[in-house]
């Protein structure tokens, strides 16, 4: 069991490294902003594995459950709204893309990169 | 008479895990299509059936099981009004229902 | 025991993600990020936040696959070309891997309730919330008021991808009754095989609303709040557009009251901030709203959520008719 | 007991992965996307009891209602693309 204490972090590296791959050697620009959700993703998973207590619950008071451990509300509520905000930025590069289709006819960064140098 | 409705809905409990891992194992290795949606939609419903009414008897008479029913009812009318939509969209796409191992890739590409 | 559960779950994660970038299959790549969101929300659940799985699976269930299918639809479908440099990619990446998983094991065990995360302000916001703010929901009262500015900051980055959205997207319109509502149009496929859809969703809709709004004023008791029904209401007119046609669904809400929405909440959301000021209290301090210091704090929280919910809302919906709008070319 | 049931929920959830990832039609991906949706929702329920926690049960209702918009979103997909390409190119395509 003790080394399983780091595999959320493992995981964590390995996400980010795989959203990293996508946004840095794929030349579709929807796959780069697929793998930026990816890499989005991971830095969420970064602060609620920091956020969990062992033998804790979620932050929310309730009779039920009294004088227990109660995770860190902190990270999630950054994460919480850095969520929507995801998706709207996500939403927003997704209308560039939509916007260089329309002006290139090209989604692809390379063929895009040859247009502009002619 | 609690031991016997923990009984009951370690039962039902076990049952809905049994079907919900039966459907999984029909969804991977049923040869075409249909088949595997015939697999994974009857089980879907079965399994959440059973396994909902397990975790329902737990809670007892509350919020809790009001929601619990929500959810179940929920999923009854979803669950099969997918995967209907869906094997109706398959078929207009010309994959042809057949008995035959893997006949769907060949009818598709 | 939940350990393994968890294990299991993030397993499961990191061969999706790895499946979603070796496809070259844009919809297929698009299908499995959402099992990948749901995969992300059940292990926020299982860390123990709630409010934050809930927020996931509002927009990861619905609206972020919408809006791919919605940017494949004008754009194309595949990657056409191979990956360049390859194996020097893969070797940076290698690289940055070991040097970041080294730096883990500087990091404190998992769940260990002496990190220095748990040291500084977590417990004094666990303690004085029942003191100061009252409600049950403590991710909330973080949310609302001990961080009240951070959540004006998210809120208005929100509305600034809604207008940078409609800046790039709605400058050319179809012209009008392109693909409008029409019956002879929709009977080629549409009617005979979505009936059963139809009916489904027309039940569906109102149970989607009720519970977005549910969850918009029972964020102060359970996990909830603004972004979360934000992104729950939106998803149901996005389902209502699905199946009556994206024109229809202008008509019950056009554009100008999704302006209004965006707006208003966000004005809303200052307002109450200003309101602080005006009482005689700092910036976004609610104490003053109200006789009772905690009561002040919970209708300020309650106005700044409702806040939220507009501008998310109209912002989502805003982009989603942005994209649904345009003619693939 | 809910630990069991979560287990087999979760090893059903990696064999329709497998399947999602398989392919070989597209259809068979919604599929798996849409049974991976519905094990999330029994999986969902089954912790917020595992934790003790039953209030937490919104998450399981949430994906229960809205779960269905993406397969809706894909069919729409499927329509408008076939409307759209149907002169550019040959249905067979559309299969894959």
């Amino acid at each position: 069991m003790e080394f399983l204490g780091l595999y959320h972090y493992w995981v964590f590296v390995v996400l980010l490294m795989i959203g990293f791959y996508a946004v840095v050697a794929k030349l579709n620009l929807i796959k780069k902003l697929i793998g930026l959700s990816i890499f989005q993703s991971a830095v969420f998973l970064l602060y609620i594995t920091m956020s969990k207590v062992s033998g804790g619950t979620a932050p929310i008071f309730s009779e039920q459950v009294s004088g227990v451990l109660y995770s860190n509300p902190l990270p999630q509520v950054l994460i919480l709204t850095a969520i929507v905000v995801g998706i709207s930025t996500t939403a927003l590069g997704l209308g560039i893309v939509v916007r260089i289709k329309e002006e290139y006819g090209s989604i692809e960064e390379h063929e895009i990169q040859e247009i502009d140098r002619q | 008479m609690k031991l016997a409705l923990d009984i009951l809905s370690w039962v039902l409990l076990t049952a809905g895990g049994a079907f919900v891992l039966v459907g999984g194992i029909g969804a991977l290795r049923m040869p075409n299509l249909y088949t595997r949606m015939h697999a994974a939609s009857v089980t879907d419903t079965m399994g959440a059936v059973l396994v909902i009414a397990g975790v329902m008897i737990q809670a007892g008479l509350s919020l809790v099981t009001l929601k619990l029913a929500a959810i179940l009812m929920f999923l009854l009318i979803t669950s099969p009004t997918a995967s209907y939509a869906l094997a109706n969209a398959a078929l207009l796409a010309g994959i042809k229902p057949s008995a035959g191992s893997a006949a769907d890739l060949e009818d598709a590409s | 025991m939940t350990v393994v559960l968890g294990v299991l779950l993030l397993t499961l994660l990191v061969i999706t993600a790895i499946a979603i970038v070796r496809t070259k299959n844009l919809f297929v790549a698009v299908m499995l990020l959402g099992i990948f969101s749901l995969l992300i929300a059940a292990n926020f659940f299982i860390l123990d936040a709630a409010d934050v799985a809930l927020t996931e699976a509002a927009v990861g269930a619905g609206i972020s696959t919408v809006l791919f299918l919605g940017a494949l639809a004008l754009t194309s479908e595949f990657e056409r070309a191979p990956t360049p440099h390859r194996w020097l990619s893969l070797a940076v990446v290698t690289g940055a891997t070991l040097v970041v998983l080294y730096a883990t094991f500087d990091k404190p065990a998992f769940g260990d309730p002496g990190a220095p995360v748990h040291q500084h302000v977590a417990p004094w916001y666990l303690q004085k919330t029942p003191e100061f703010v009252g409600i049950p929901n403590v991710v909330t009262a973080v949310l609302g008021s001990f961080r009240g500015y951070d959540t004006l900051g998210e809120v208005f980055v929100v509305f600034t991808a809604g207008i940078g959205v409609l800046f790039l997207l709605s400058g050319r319109r179809r012209p009008t009754g392109g693909r409008a509502y029409d019956p002879t149009q929709k009977t080629s496929i549409g009617l005979r095989s979505h009936v059963i859809p139809l009916v489904v969703s027309r039940l569906l809709t109102p149970f989607i609303l009720l519970f977005g709004l549910y969850v918009q004023f029972h964020g102060e008791y359970g996990p909830g709040g603004g972004f979360q029904a934000g992104a729950l209401i939106a998803a149901a007119f996005i389902l209502y557009a699905l199946i009556e046609g994206e024109e229809r669904c202008l008509e019950v809400l056009p554009q100008s009251a999704l302006n209004a929405l965006m707006v208003g909440g966000a004005l809303l959301y200052g307002g109450v901030g200003v309101m602080g000021i005006l009482l005689g209290a700092d910036f976004l301090d609610y104490s003053m709203l109200a006789a009772d210091p905690v009561s002040g704090q919970q209708l300020g929280i309650i106005l700044i959520e409702a806040g939220v919910g507009m501008t998310v809302t109209g912002v989502l919906l805003s982009i989603f008719h942005a994209f649904a709008a345009r003619d693939p070319t | 007991m809910y630990f069991a049931v979560a287990m087999a929920l979760v090893v059903t959830m990696a064999l329709a992965l497998a399947r999602a990832v398989i392919g070989p039609t597209v259809y068979d991906r919604v599929l798996s996307v849409n049974m991976f949706g519905t094990k999330t929702v029994l999986l969902l329920a089954v912790i917020a009891f595992l934790y003790g926690r039953p209030d937490f049960l919104d998450l399981a209702l949430a994906y229960a209602l809205i779960n269905f918009i993406g397969v809706l979103a894909v069919l729409e997909f499927f329509r408008s693309r076939a409307r759209h390409s149907e002169q550019e190119q040959e249905p067979e395509d559309l299969a894959r």
